[in-house]
């Protein structure tokens, strides 16, 4: 795990998030979202953790992101890119912001070295995931269903 | 495999409430998707059933309200299961008869839940809360969506039973006063030992909980309700009463009278074989002369429910006991209750099927069907047939056994009551005349064969009918030790 | 054995290239390898789109009765190289009101991540560019990246027609993303892994001495190749499934207002895409690198693996060559109706399989399922209806 | 070492079910298929029929069965199989044979009708389940059988479903035998009670061997009587022979194969089968059981006898001739003459189907006319039908030589002169035989010869399809006539187990001479009567008083509508009267109190208590309002609330800490 | 040098911060969509890299999290631009200070 990579990622991963929080166009926004979560993937690479790395690009680039566009592109109005910006909530985001580093840089438990493991494999995740996380599992099957029906009933079209 | 009769019993509720939620059109279909997987969790329940292990089996115990000896305990046995399965398989039948909407359906999954429960639960407390459960959607199913006099039908057949419920209560409330439990097998094992009660009091508690089964089967001459409820109620409402709901009754007998007051019956035998033989005979004749086909149908329900009743008084009422012909009564009993559900309720399918063809149901409205609607005729002949005892159809073999046994144990009973075959296969043999044969009449001119839809669900249920009259050995291995130890605990 | 110096030459060569390096550091050594891997891909996959390039003419030239090109070179074989020639020294033009960086990004973002998915594909013995753990979700992973290129493609062009072409090709690549990952599962699910290694390594041997033991040749598997090569022909826009680029309605969907290299980019895009699919089919369903007899193992593996890949890349061609467009409306109705449940029923199949020890009769069951699902199907969607006359939704 | 046929012998109706079923799920209504596909069936249930006749002549008394389990309830298993011995062996290759003669002329003769298709499923439905009954090894299963043979004889009866003649005739039949086996039913319960098992053979264990017989013990008697009772019930046997004639409202096919060669046998068969049980503690041959049956049959013989010489459907003297037929046969197996019965069976099951099968084909060639009086002269129309008839006929009337119903028959009375208990019925059977010449007679005269009348006008040969038939049944008929003869009696040898033996010396016997002179005196008789026989019948002229009674069958059908029946039909509406108001009047009597008191409750419910409650309600709404304007709608100003919250817990924590 | 635990809480405190600035500062439906799919990934860092740092990495508990965590992210991304594109449709807007039909 080098501190470069972990400099660079860290500071593409903040940039990315940054810019899709403040762009004024919403289609860059967007764009920069997947810039931040892929910086994330990389992070979890860094960590060690490269299925849930790979799972993040897979869900979050390739789906929660074109979900993302494509509302756009299906919502789209003229005056949309410019509807204010509410300054009270940029306050409560930094407060919110310097009390958590605040805490973070106060317990000094937290600066420890990573301990050297071996590699999570896939085949281990998958195993894991159909013994002990079995009932997980299905629940989040149970959701995703509901998700999807409930997604296509909000926006079926209304009877007329 | 813990947890699984309770998930049968709420499962049904849970479709209860979507299917109440729903949309009109949807309702059937989720109440059908929740009664595939009750089907499947029955399934479940019969392959994890140890078919040789006597007693109860994947019993579930919770404590409930100790105060009061109510406890929460469901389990199976042969019977129970047979009667879960029976539930399992006429619940979905009797959606797929009728397209209705979301109120029917909740309610007759609030039904479903309550039959699985009356069949499993071992608790008098619970059972009884479940078997009461079942009488109000019953009511208000023949109430709302009743046909003519539906009023007054539904309220005969709420007061009726409610009185024999309430009857049923207080009886049982004496027996807890003197013995200070609910449980089933406790309750069993103390009938065995010695009466329950003393003098009066236990003549009091025999006949509050016999009127409360008797009007429930319904045994002669506690039936008046039956034909009228029967007629009246939408057609699946009728498959259900008659498929499932009426074996609460015989199902009562088997579990709480029979075994908790033997020496009351054996005393009252012959009276008993005589009220038994009355339904045979008089409900046979009465289904004779009736002209609207439901009404038949729902007379011979009755009449059929007769030979329940005979083969269990056989079993119990008589001085000498031969292992033999105890086991023979009781196996045809338990068989009965499973054929007489199926073939019953595929009967009033069928009775359906004319209704919403026509819009009448009487025996004079059709002639000539044969003619013009082949397949219908030969599938509900083959439902008739089986109904009237043909050999190779599933009726027969219940029949051919309870006789057996009841013969060799109440000889005069069933000597009179045999002649109830002939009646219904009279009856039978009339409406086939009056409605398949002649020449085709003008008002059936119009008529369409079974639909595709319905031949889905006519020839499943005819083949289970084929399979039982001639394997059935799946069935009887279903119930075989339950009938097993039950002879011995009668004898 | 001689035969193995061949099959490993490349392999070989590489090790021998990097010997040069044994003492330099550890990451100056992998960055090495990375980068003689990438070349390598590159290289083959360059000139393999420059041969398909030209031969996909050819091929549609017989097919209608025609010679296709034959001017440049012989047989018309440095065709490629005149048209890139051509396409480079184009004006490239970007519209006013595009967004600029936008429009720029988009070519890039579309060749990326076709170019990373191929290299997870083992294309002979040893011979896997990247052999990740989860090379699978690997591939679908950077593979789901080019519908964001697609969309800022569209939408970075300003044009109605690029953005009713990124739309059209969005919805459908989303829709046939999830048969094509569906199809993949019953393959992991028996392999138990997800690294394309392992599955061409569980494809080997022989069955009986010479029946070879490819997904393909069981039921469920059958099944889940055309399901998965169907959605690899649609995630790739070939016809005919090309309602995105569909010339007679929308121009050239979200390639329309590129021109010069861009266009080029993207149409590289395209023909990688199809390379990337068409390879990870070989490697699910057709045995990757294993030859089919036993006694043709003497031909080194990675021709073996290009010569299946170059089958299936003519049936793309020839595909092309036969069948009209589809509509639209029933390329996503086909979609969800009919590739998904299929999609299912192939892991079922395949479980059936599985679980009846993978012999003869785990393999009628699994037919038997295939079949009746098949035929319920086909049954219940009832195609004649379906051809009617179309309710426009969402135009007013 | 058993053969592979006694393994294998439930083939044998299997065969025609499946062809049965077959035809019913796939056959279109009117299709050649169907025919041939039962064809096939049959024939292939003759083969098998042939290869379980060929072990059964090893030695004499051969027995072969096959049992197994078919269900157990509670620790009882119930056992049923198949048996194979020479009453079995000789039936099937009757029944197959004489099926498929009637198959192949139901083509020709049910060529024009619209449900072809379904003709031949029935017709091999019931073949199947006939060769059930024939081989069951157990009364469970015979009974099985034996009811699936009603079914089907019910089906097949109203097969002309638009008739409603049709259709009442076929739910007489139906309901009439299930009178006589609710009696059967009754006995196999009574022997499986008594024996414990309802197997016949069973290594020594099965209610017809010793073991079996000595449980059934004093009981015996009633069993078999009861037993008969559905023998009555099937073979038409008084008294409830009245749905037999009825039954010739079926296609005539139907009538030749189930009303007169097969099913009506089977309850001959029944007895026979289960002779054991009848003759069980016999003191010279004689039972009570048996000696019922011996009066019985004579009844029905003679009664029917006469009831046919005044009927004028060709079908019904033939039906009633059956009965009558029946009825001999009864009184041979009650005299202790059980190889003689079966005989006569196997022989009447021929002829009586080319009688019937004959009549079919001048029916058929009179276009569908049933009445003698209308026919005449046929016999230059019709010559085959014509010299095959008068086979039939000649063989029934008991013309001896070359005609095998004639030995039978002379078997049966030679049987009946030795029976101990009385010498009425030999007496009795004489004058059976008379009349059996006489009424056949007539039906020759008033069909084939004469002036052509009405019906007989375009009257023409049948087709070769329906002629072949007769000329098998005929040559058939001519061919038994050999095995059966007193001179080499193979037949009775091979039936009651003993080894033929040749003797040429015993053709010529006093009783043949009797006999003679009685089916000639009969035969004569016809003849002079019927000689000048024109639309009207010389005896209706000359009696008729005796001609209307026995036109009208005695009055026994009108006797029973007004006795039974009305009884039964009162007895059925009255229990729906009582129902609806005895039993039902207690109920709303009852139900009528509580309503009263319900009403007496409303009143104090309605006054008093609902007041108070609407009160507390009120105040309740203007809490409600004050608290609503802390909702601003603004979904961000809720989110920055919780973040604020989140810091403020944060810090609490941290503070904490 | 190896970065600690504490870094990778920073960043991912930065990244939750930025979600929430996103969140409650933009008026588009969009843009608190994605504010809100930052936090979740931000909380799904932090699970990885306690696992990664935790006592007992042989036990994934922090991946299975993030990875369940994950899959509930698609449903609510899912859900939440139906509600937008429901909305957009019945009010022709998704600037979320003129959705306030709910104000008491």
């Amino acid at each position: 795990m080098s501190a470069s990579a972990f400099v660079v990622i860290a500071i593409v991963t903040v940039a990315g998030a940054l810019a899709a929080a403040c762009l004024r166009k919403l289609i860059h926004a967007a764009l920069c979202l997947v810039v931040a979560f892929l910086g994330i993937a990389a992070f979890y690479f860094l960590l060690g953790a490269e299925f849930v790395g790979l799972v993040q690009v897979f869900v979050y680039v390739g789906a929660v992101a074109v979900l993302i566009v494509f509302t756009i592109l299906l919502t789209r109005r003229e005056d949309e890119d410019d509807v204010g910006f509410n300054w009270g909530g940029v306050i409560v985001a930094l407060a919110v912001f310097g009390v958590l580093s605040w805490a973070i840089l106060k317990t000094t438990s937290l600066s420890i070295a990573p301990p050297a493991i071996e590699a999570l494999t896939v085949k281990r995740i998958g195993q894991i995931l159909m013994t002990d996380y079995i009932w997980p599992l299905q629940c989040v099957g149970v959701l995703l269903t509901a998700a999807l029906i409930g997604a296509l009933v909000l926006v079926m079209e209304e009877k007329r | 495999m813990a947890g699984l009769i309770s998930a049968l019993i709420l499962l049904p509720l849970a479709g209860a409430l979507f299917a109440g939620m729903a949309r009109e059109n949807y309702a059937r279909g989720i109440a059908l998707f929740f009664n595939a997987i009750t089907a499947i969790l029955a399934v479940t329940l019969w392959r994890n059933f140890d078919i040789t292990a006597a007693g109860l089996q994947i019993v579930e115990r919770h404590a409930w309200i100790p105060a009061i000896g109510a406890e929460y305990v469901v389990g199976i046995d042969g019977l129970s299961l047979l009667l879960v399965l029976l539930t399992s398989l006429i619940f979905p039948f009797a959606f797929l008869a009728q397209r209705r909407g979301r109120g029917y359906c909740a309610l007759m999954l609030v039904m479903q839940s309550a039959l699985y429960g009356t069949f499993t639960a071992h608790n008098f407390v619970l059972w009884f809360l479940f078997y009461e459960m079942s009488l109000i959607p019953a009511f208000l199913l023949i109430k709302i969506w009743g046909g003519e006099n539906r009023d007054r039908a539904a309220t005969k057949f709420f007061i009726y039973t409610f009185l024999g419920s309430v009857a049923m209560l207080l009886s049982f409330l004496g027996i807890y006063f003197a013995k200070g439990t609910f449980d089933f097998a406790a309750l069993a094992e103390l009938g065995r030992a010695g009466p329950l009660l003393n003098g009066n009091l236990a003549w009091l508690a025999f006949a509050g909980i016999f009127l409360g089964l008797a009007v429930k089967v319904p045994l002669f001459p506690f039936h008046t309700w039956l034909p009228d409820a029967y007629e009246t109620a939408p057609v699946g409402v009728s498959m259900v009463l008659t498929g499932v709901l009426s074996k609460m009754g015989v199902y009562g007998f088997v579990r709480l009278l029979l075994p908790l007051f033997p020496h009351e019956i054996r005393i009252l035998g012959p009276w008993l074989l005589g009220l038994a033989v009355c339904s045979i005979v008089f409900a046979s004749l009465a289904a004779w002369a009736q002209s609207d086909l439901k009404r038949m149908v729902a007379y011979l329900s009755i009449n059929h429910l007769g030979y329940c009743m005979i083969g269990l008084f056989a079993v119990t009422a008589s001085a000498a006991r031969p292992a033999v012909e105890m086991q023979a009564a009781l196996s045809g009993v338990f068989l009965q209750i499973f054929n007489h559900g199926i073939t019953a309720a595929a009967l009033f399918y069928y009775v359906g099927l004319l209704e919403q063809r026509r819009g009448l149901r009487g025996l004079g409205d059709f002639g000539g069907l044969m003619q013009r609607t082949p397949l219908l005729c030969g599938w509900m002949s083959v439902a008739m047939f089986s109904s009237l005892g043909l050999p190779a159809l599933n009726g027969f073999i219940g029949e051919f056994l309870i006789f057996k046994g009841s013969f060799a144990l109440a000889a005069a009973a069933t000597s009179i009551a045999v002649l109830g075959l002939l009646f219904t296969a009279i009856a039978f043999l009339r409406a086939m005349q009056m409605l398949f044969s002649g020449p085709l009449s003008e008002s059936c001119s119009a008529f369409p064969d079974l639909l595709r839809t319905e031949k889905w669900i006519v020839v499943p249920v005819t083949l289970l009918m084929f399979a039982i009259g001639i394997a059935p050995q799946f069935l009887f291995n279903i119930f075989n030790t339950t009938v097993i130890q039950m002879a011995r605990l009668f004898a | 054995m001689r035969g193995e110096a061949i099959d490993q030459i490349f392999v070989r060569t590489k090790h021998w290239l990097l010997s040069f390096l044994t003492n330099a550091p550890d990451w100056a050594q992998q960055v090495a390898s990375s980068l003689l891997n990438i070349a390598a891909v590159l290289a083959v996959f360059m000139t393999l789109f420059a041969l398909i390039s030209v031969l996909e003419r050819k091929i549609l030239g017989r097919i209608q009765n025609r010679y296709g090109p034959n001017r440049v070179g012989p047989f018309g074989l440095l065709q490629p190289l005149a048209d890139g020639i051509k396409l480079l020294i184009k004006e490239d033009i970007v519209p006013v009101r595009a967004d600029k960086v936008v429009h720029f990004l988009a070519p890039i973002m579309m060749a990326a991540p076709t170019i990373l998915a191929l290299g997870v594909i083992p294309y002979g013995r040893n011979m896997t560019a990247f052999a990740i753990d989860g090379g699978i979700l690997f591939f679908f992973a950077v593979g789901s990246a080019t519908e964001l290129a697609v969309f800022m493609a569209g939408w970075g062009s300003n044009n109605k027609f690029s953005m009713l072409g990124a739309m059209r090709a969005i919805a459908q690549m989303v829709s046939y993303e999830l048969p094509l990952i569906i199809t993949v599962l019953p393959v992991v699910m028996i392999v138990g892994s997800l690294s394309p290694d392992a599955i061409v390594e569980a494809q080997g041997g022989y069955a009986s001495g010479f029946a070879p033991r490819w997904f393909v040749f069981t039921p469920w598997g059958a099944a889940a190749f055309i399901l998965f090569f169907v959605s690899g022909l649609v995630e790739s826009n070939r016809t005919p499934f090309d309602v995105p680029e569909g010339e007679s309605e929308i121009v050239a969907g979200h390639m329309t207002e590129y021109s010069g290299f861009k266009y080029a980019t993207f149409f590289l895009a395209e023909y990688f895409g199809m390379f990337a699919v068409s390879g990870l089919a070989v490697t699910l369903f057709l045995g990757g690198w294993h030859a089919p007899l036993p006694w043709l193992e003497v031909i080194p593996s990675y021709i073996w693996f290009f010569l299946k890949l170059g089958a299936l890349l003519f049936v793309f061609v020839w595909i092309r060559g036969t069948l009209p467009r589809m509509r639209v409306d029933h390329v996503m109705g086909f979609a969800w109706k009919f590739m998904m449940p299929m999609a299912f029923t192939c892991i079922l199949a395949a479980a059936v399989w599985h679980y009846q020890a993978h012999g003869i009769s785990g393999w009628l069951w699994s037919l038997g399922i295939v079949l009746v699902v098949y035929l319920g199907l086909s049954r219940l969607l009832n195609t004649r209806r379906n051809l009617s006359t179309r309710t426009y939704r969402f135009a007013e | 070492m058993s053969p592979w046929i006694v393994d294998h012998l439930w083939l044998v109706p299997a065969v025609p079910l499946a062809a049965s079923l077959l035809i019913l799920s796939f056959a279109g209504s009117r299709s050649k298929g169907a025919a041939a596909l039962a064809i096939i069936g049959q024939l292939i249930a003759l083969v098998l029929a042939v290869a379980a006749f060929i072990p059964t002549l090893q030695e004499p008394g051969w027995r072969a069965f096959h049992n197994f389990t078919w269900f157990t309830f509670g620790e009882n298993a119930v056992r049923i199989g198949w048996v194979l011995d020479p009453l079995a062996a000789a039936m099937l290759v009757m029944i197959t044979l004489v099926g498929l003669c009637i198959f192949v002329f139901s083509m020709g003769y049910m060529a024009e009708d619209k449900n072809f298709s379904r003709f031949f499923a029935y017709l091999s439905f019931f073949s199947a389940a006939m060769l059930g009954v024939v081989i069951a090894n157990s009364l469970l299963l015979l009974f099985v059988c034996w009811e699936l043979v009603g079914l089907a004889s019910y089906l097949l009866i109203g097969f002309w479903i638009h008739k409603p003649s049709a259709a009442a005739a076929a739910k007489k039949a139906f309901i009439t035998t299930r009178i006589g086996d609710l009696g059967f039913f009754f006995g196999i319960l009574w022997l499986y009670g008594s024996s414990g098992t309802l197997l016949f053979y069973d290594d020594g264990k099965g209610c017809l061997e010793s073991a079996g017989l000595l449980a059934v013990g004093a009981s015996a008697t009633f069993i078999a009587l009861l037993i008969f009772s559905g023998a009555v019930g099937k073979s038409g046997q008084f008294p409830l022979h009245v749905w037999l004639p009825e039954a010739m409202e079926g296609p005539t096919p139907v009538s030749a194969l189930i009303h007169a060669a097969t099913m009506v046998a089977a309850g001959v068969f029944l007895v026979a089968r289960v002779y054991p049980l009848f003759s069980l503690g016999a003191v010279d041959g004689v039972t009570p059981s048996l000696t019922v049956v011996v009066w019985v049959g004579v009844v029905t013989a003679l009664m029917a006898a006469l009831i046919a010489i005044a009927q004028a459907d060709i079908k019904r003297i033939l039906a009633y001739s059956t009965v009558s037929q029946l009825g001999l046969m009864m009184v041979s197996l009650g005299v202790g003459g059980v190889a003689a019965g079966i005989m006569h069976l196997l022989a009447h099951g021929f002829f009586k189907a080319l009688l019937f099968i004959g009549s079919g084909s001048v029916i058929h060639g009179c276009h569908h006319e049933h009445d003698i009086r209308k026919m005449g002269g046929l016999r230059r129309v019709m010559p085959v039908t014509f010299l095959t008839y008068a086979v039939g006929m000649m063989t029934l009337s008991g013309v001896p030589l070359f005609f095998s119903g004639a030995w039978t028959k002379e078997e049966i009375l030679h049987q009946t002169a030795h029976w101990p208990r009385s010498q009425a019925p030999f007496y009795l059977m004489l004058a059976g035989v008379v009349l059996t010449a006489l009424y056949m007679t007539r039906q020759m005269i008033y069909v084939f010869f004469g002036n052509r009348r009405a019906a007989a006008e375009h009257a023409h040969e049948s087709p070769r399809v329906m002629t072949v038939p007769l000329i098998v049944l005929a040559l058939g008929t001519i061919a038994l006539s050999i095995v059966v003869t007193p001179a080499w009696p193979w037949l009775h040898a091979y039936l009651s187990g003993e080894p033929a033996r040749f003797e040429i010396a015993r053709l010529i016997q006093p009783m043949l001479f009797v006999s003679l002179a009685l089916v000639a005196a009969g035969i004569g008789l016809g003849l002079l009567i019927y000689r000048r026989a024109g639309a009207f019948d010389p005896l209706e002229r000359s009696q008729p008083a005796l001609f209307r009674f026995l036109e009208n069958k005695m009055w026994i059908d009108e006797l029973y509508a007004h006795t039974v029946i009305a009884f039964s039909r009162t007895a059925a509406v009255l229990s729906d009267w009582m129902d609806r108001y005895i039993w039902d009047g207690f109920v709303r009597a009852f139900g009528s109190i509580g309503q009263a008191f319900g009403i007496l409750t409303k009143g104090v419910d309605e006054r008093g208590i609902n007041a108070a409650v609407d009160e507390g309600v009120g105040s309740a709404r203007g809490v409600g309002r004050v608290m609503s304007l802390w909702h601003s709608g603004q979904i961000q100003t809720y989110l920055g609330a919780v973040a604020i919250g989140m810091l403020a817990l944060l810090l609490f924590y941290v503070w904490l800490a | 040098m190896t970065p600690t635990l504490t870094l990778f809480l920073i960043v991912s405190a930065a990244l939750f911060c930025i979600g929430l600035l996103a969140a409650l500062s933009r008026r588009h439906a969009i843009f608190i969509l994605i504010g809100i799919e930052m936090m979740l990934a931000a909380a799904n860092l932090n699970f990885i890299a306690f696992w990664r740092f935790g006592a007992e990495p042989q036990q994934p508990t922090g991946v299975m999290v993030a990875i369940f965590s994950i899959a509930i992210a698609a449903a609510e991304a899912a859900v939440g631009v139906a509600l937008v594109i429901a909305v957009y449709r019945h009010y022709r807007t998704t600037n979320v200070t003129k959705l306030d039909r709910l104000k008491g």
